[in-house]
């Protein structure tokens, strides 16, 4: 069943968001200070995180990883809790213990997210075993990058995920680097979704700029999944506009490899589709527009507004 | 009182768990079908009584068996898993250190992860330094889990229970040369709190403290000891971590004198943290150097004069006890 | 270029001792006590660590693992040496340190065998980097087990000797169990060989039974290794016909399963073949047999006769 | 004299043994195309200079470069790998373990791992708890293995040239934030002999033992200190395994008074090895308890407020000094 209108809605409000919300951060990193610790963007990639969650209900449960922002966003996070963690402020979802390259948002299932490369899969695992232990009609959705796809625990967990039928969607975004390091010099099979006929598997390619098909991969594993047939990796090609993080120099990206990539933005690809297909008009895209720049911008307001931890709150959460 | 092994301790707080909460469920390799037909060991008969789906024998991956626990505590279930070897430990410690016992700080208090890391160690049984290496003081020196390792079966079924229990990651040991040592274990249910040291055997003057195997090493020197007059003080740490400095400290204020005794090797053992809490906080009732009695700097040999070697003994503590008493 | 006569010779006469080594001490591990710690022997598969060792030089390596008897026999591993450290003996290949799990032999290129399942890999990564970096015309040989496959680090190795084009060939012995658990409940492929597509690599199945077959597949991937092509993955479809250790009760291996590969025994296969081709008469496989049994046997009263290590020595050999 | 920061100093390290040994080669993510561009990091500029046959970027797979420097070693090279942050020791800590550490052990001798694990570790750059874990109370127990973790660019300089000439696996940890803060340079080559201490202030009331990042703290506290009549020695251990027992001793029955200092969480932290070996062999010269400064046993926090709480600072020093003296 393909995107409903509402669906495709839903996907071009949360891209417009996600998008708005790394613009913001973009100009924000470059007032010193303003932002403590590392800033890792997904900016050019949004059709992904937009697609699958779009594709899932609210049960179903996310892990991701360092470059989480579009996939938070896409699952339902509170924008103004996302920003303020960014900021390392004491209203941060996460108190400001994590900053922004843990952000763990288990109010919509988002509850274990982690910057240790290859550290989602194993967790994933286990969150799909309980789904599946408890006969829930659930699946857990793992975003990994290429880059973290040659991590020991990204095969051991797609292993045991298959061997036990666990509802699981490995989605591996292709943003073309691992760092610094291209593709083709840690990867040399075409594709890592080849990698799933070792486990028994479907290893699907899509094109991960395309927001529609993101979705339509998603529906279709999730169904295996509950059918209980087990897991599937999914590939979605995209790219990597920033670098890195912000700190990145992008020497080693081609100018016009990356202008290449935002020639084939996500965002005017789904809009110019449900122009097309009547599904939106020009108007309500301006004010779908009009919206996210407002909720981030209240989002930056709330997180400046807000205090720091205190230094000896740093004692709690340690232990439940 | 039923005399058992601390393997079959190890079982019968594993089949109460699994019978009390039926979030409860084992994973690892060979915890249901194994290669060994022993009641003896830990998981013996789970599989037949639980059936498959509450235990899990896993791939050999020891990441995907932690990162399963991860995964599956934090959806609230309760899950017990087996790393089959202390030095295996190693596979399974990002999962551990930086996921079981961070991502809970790291989600600012909202995410949870009751979850237990069952684990053999010791020397003892002739398989060498990539079997048998204790790294109890690694498991220690990491904010966010707990560790426990016990020295009788009593105490290990007590404390598993509490550790499954618990709504945090507990690491807990099992020295596994205990499994075939009987001993008294109370019928019926009953908890040992994590985070509580015992001591084994009263004396006035000096004290030893240990843990797991070596217990037994403690007592049987202090009995020949207190043949010739000296009085041992022998405190069972029992948890590493929560740390029961009170106990300790109210033993060697009253001896004294203090002597540590670990079958790990030395330089960076646990007996250090055990030192400097003494040093910092009895220094005045100290009269008498530290001895500790450990495993010597090196792996573990396999050849038995070898292993024999390095495992600590009775002779030797008695020597520590002696050269401070 | 299939396998000459003295090739085949070589393969007939390694499998032989291997095989006389490992009844001798299946016997021996029946008294209380005669040998310390476990006993895992690799009867039955012995066509493997033949045909694999027949297939290189002298100055390639191999790195292997705790079912190692074969494998180091073959490469020319001395007997004596090796029983005396089964034995945990002062004059065993490693001073008693090692006992039979990690019997290091460096004098065939043997250099560092690991227990720890799936450690080979990695190492073997490093030794075919130092071939490839000195220019050597050498390859690395690693033997996995089927249970190996599903360790993390075993894909590590694999990813990287596939990109940086090592000259290592993964030889992975499907002998269909993992300690206790079968081929099927671990792996969802029909084949181990199936993950090397994965990696950019060719991945063969090939009877683990057919020496010659063996031979013939590890020449092969050699040949790809020094031509500068990369790794190769040869998995060997053959059985374990003891338990995991001497101790295993082996109650969960249907005993017609044994029995249906014991009548598979590659000993014999090759014995007949080379007799039906006139490679070998029968009279010659006896004296074989006659050396093969004196060997062992001479090897056993070495290292009965020989002395444990004095407990100091226990100190030595941990720096260099 | 030339004024480097330690990232400099570890560069010019790693050049020079390059040009005078053609078996070393350098590994790791990023180690040559870096997503920096910046002339204080390490492994700046190598890749042109060497190429890349000898500088080589590697998949995100710890194990697997962990494994090449074991290969590759044993084969005679002389590698030299990069861990990117010290919480991935973890997924590195098999290979190292059990295997760097071990396998010479269980050859007899026969076999030789001459390598070299960089790796970064410390706080203060707002990652949290998953890029800032200092483990290397870990490393130094593991017998095998050898310990470095220096203070000054100098001292990293000549400690590195040794770590790579050295026959046995050497475990390099560089504090990140150090790289950034210059410090004098001998110019042209030296060697720091590895297990050596170095006094770094000399005095007579207190010994303060410390290594890597906490050196500056304990100089500042120190200088403090001594505007207030106190003279505290500072003892930099630079090597953490082997221990110079010796250097500490002298101290500390110089002053009699134990102040250890590092920046890991407390419990099972090398402080307790310090505080053993003082408690053990200089225990007549002791007139006060110990006092230890370290970070608290929490993991490390994101937030700056938070970060800062977590790192021991001057503050903290001088009390507990202050306390004993
Ligand atoms: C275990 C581990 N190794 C290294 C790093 C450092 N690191 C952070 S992100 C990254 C690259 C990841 O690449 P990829 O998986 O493709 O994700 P992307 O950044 O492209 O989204 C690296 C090496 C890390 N965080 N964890
Ligand atoms: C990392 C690790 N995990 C577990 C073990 C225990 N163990 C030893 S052999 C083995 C099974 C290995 O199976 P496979 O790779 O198929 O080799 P086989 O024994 O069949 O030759 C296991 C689980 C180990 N030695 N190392
Ligand atoms: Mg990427
Ligand atoms: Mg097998």
């Amino acid at each position: 069943m393909p995107a409903s209108k509402e669906k495709k809605l839903e996907m071009l409000r949360s891209m417009l968001l996600a998008r708005k919300f790394e613009e913001e951060l973009t100009e924000l990193c470059k007032i010193k200070n303003k932002i403590p610790g590392m800033m890792i963007l997904c900016t050019g990639q949004e059709a992904v995180g937009a697609g699958v969650c779009a594709a899932l209900e609210a049960d179903d449960v996310i892990i991701t990883n360092h470059r989480s922002h579009s996939h938070l966003l896409a699952k339902g996070a509170d924008p103004k809790l996302l920003m303020a963690e960014i900021f390392c402020k004491r209203t941060g979802c996460n108190k400001g213990k994590s900053g922004t390259l843990h952000l763990a948002v288990p109010e919509v299932n988002a509850p274990c997210t982690t910057t240790v490369v290859g550290g989602g899969p194993p967790i994933a695992v286990g969150r799909a075993f309980a789904q599946q232990y408890r006969g829930e009609k659930r699946v857990t959705v793992c975003f990994i990058g290429d880059g973290a796809a040659n991590e020991g625990s990204v095969h051991e967990a797609m292993n045991l995920a298959s061997v036990w039928r666990l509802p699981v969607v490995f989605v591996c975004e292709n943003n073309v680097y691992a760092g610094a390091q291209r593709y083709e010099e840690h990867t040399r099979a075409a594709n890592i979704a080849d990698r799933a006929a070792g486990y028994g598997m479907p290893g699907v390619v899509v094109d991960g700029n395309d927001a529609a098909a993101v979705y339509d991969s998603v529906r279709e594993a999730r169904e295996r999944a509950l059918a209980g047939e087990g897991p599937t990796l999914i590939e979605y090609k995209t790219y990597r506009w920033r670098g890195h993080g912000e700190n990145d120099m992008q020497l080693y990206q081609p100018k016009d490899e990356i202008a290449r990539w935002q020639a084939a933005c996500p965002i005017p690809r789904l809009r110019a589709d449900m122009l097309a297909e009547g599904l939106v008009t020009a108007d309500e895209v301006r004010t779908m527009e009009a919206q996210a720049e407002s909720v981030v911008l209240e989002a930056i307001r709330f997180a400046e507004d807000s205090p720091y931890p205190e230094p000896h709150e740093a004692l709690e959460d340690v232990f439940a | 009182m039923q005399k058992l092994g601390m393997g079959q301790a190890v079982n019968q707080a594993l089949r109460e768990e699994m019978v009390r909460d039926p979030g409860v469920f084992i994973a690892g390799e060979g915890v249901g079908v194994s290669i060994h037909d022993s009641p003896m060991l830990p998981t013996h008969g789970l599989l037949a009584e639980f059936g498959p789906k509450r235990v899990k024998d896993t791939p050999v991956s020891e990441a995907a068996i932690a990162g399963l626990a991860v995964g599956a505590a934090e959806a609230g279930l309760r899950p017990v898993i087996e790393i089959m070897f202390n030095p295996f430990f190693t596979l399974a410690s990002d999962m551990i250190v930086n996921h079981a016992a961070k991502l809970r700080y790291l989600s600012g208090g909202k995410s949870s992860f009751p979850l237990v890391v069952r684990m053999k160690s010791g020397a003892g049984f002739g398989a060498g330094c990539q079997h048998s290496h204790n790294l109890e003081a690694w498991v220690a020196h990491c904010p966010g889990l707990k560790v426990v390792m016990p020295s009788t079966p009593a105490d290990a079924k007590g404390l598993l229970k509490s550790a499954i229990r618990d709504p945090n990651p507990v690491v807990f040991i099992e020295d596994m040369m205990l499994y075939f040592a009987p001993g008294p274990v109370p019928e019926g249910e009953y908890l040992i709190p994590i985070g509580k040291a015992d001591v084994k055997r009263p004396g006035r003057d000096v004290t030893v403290v240990t843990w797991s195997k070596m217990l037994g090493v403690a007592l049987g020197a202090a009995g020949k000891l207190a043949a010739e007059g000296i009085e041992a003080e022998v405190v069972d740490l029992r948890t590493l971590s929560p740390l029961d400095t009170e106990t300790i400290l109210a033993s060697v204020r009253k001896t004294g004198r203090l002597v540590v005794l670990h079958e790990a090797s030395r330089t960076g053992g646990f007996a250090g943290e055990v030192a400097a809490v003494v040093m910092e906080q009895a220094f005045e009732s100290l009269k008498a150097p530290l001895r500790r009695v450990t495993g010597p700097d090196i792996p573990v040999p396999a050849s038995p004069p070898l292993e024999r070697f390095y495992i600590p003994d009775e002779g030797q503590l008695i020597a520590a006890v002696k050269d401070i008493v």
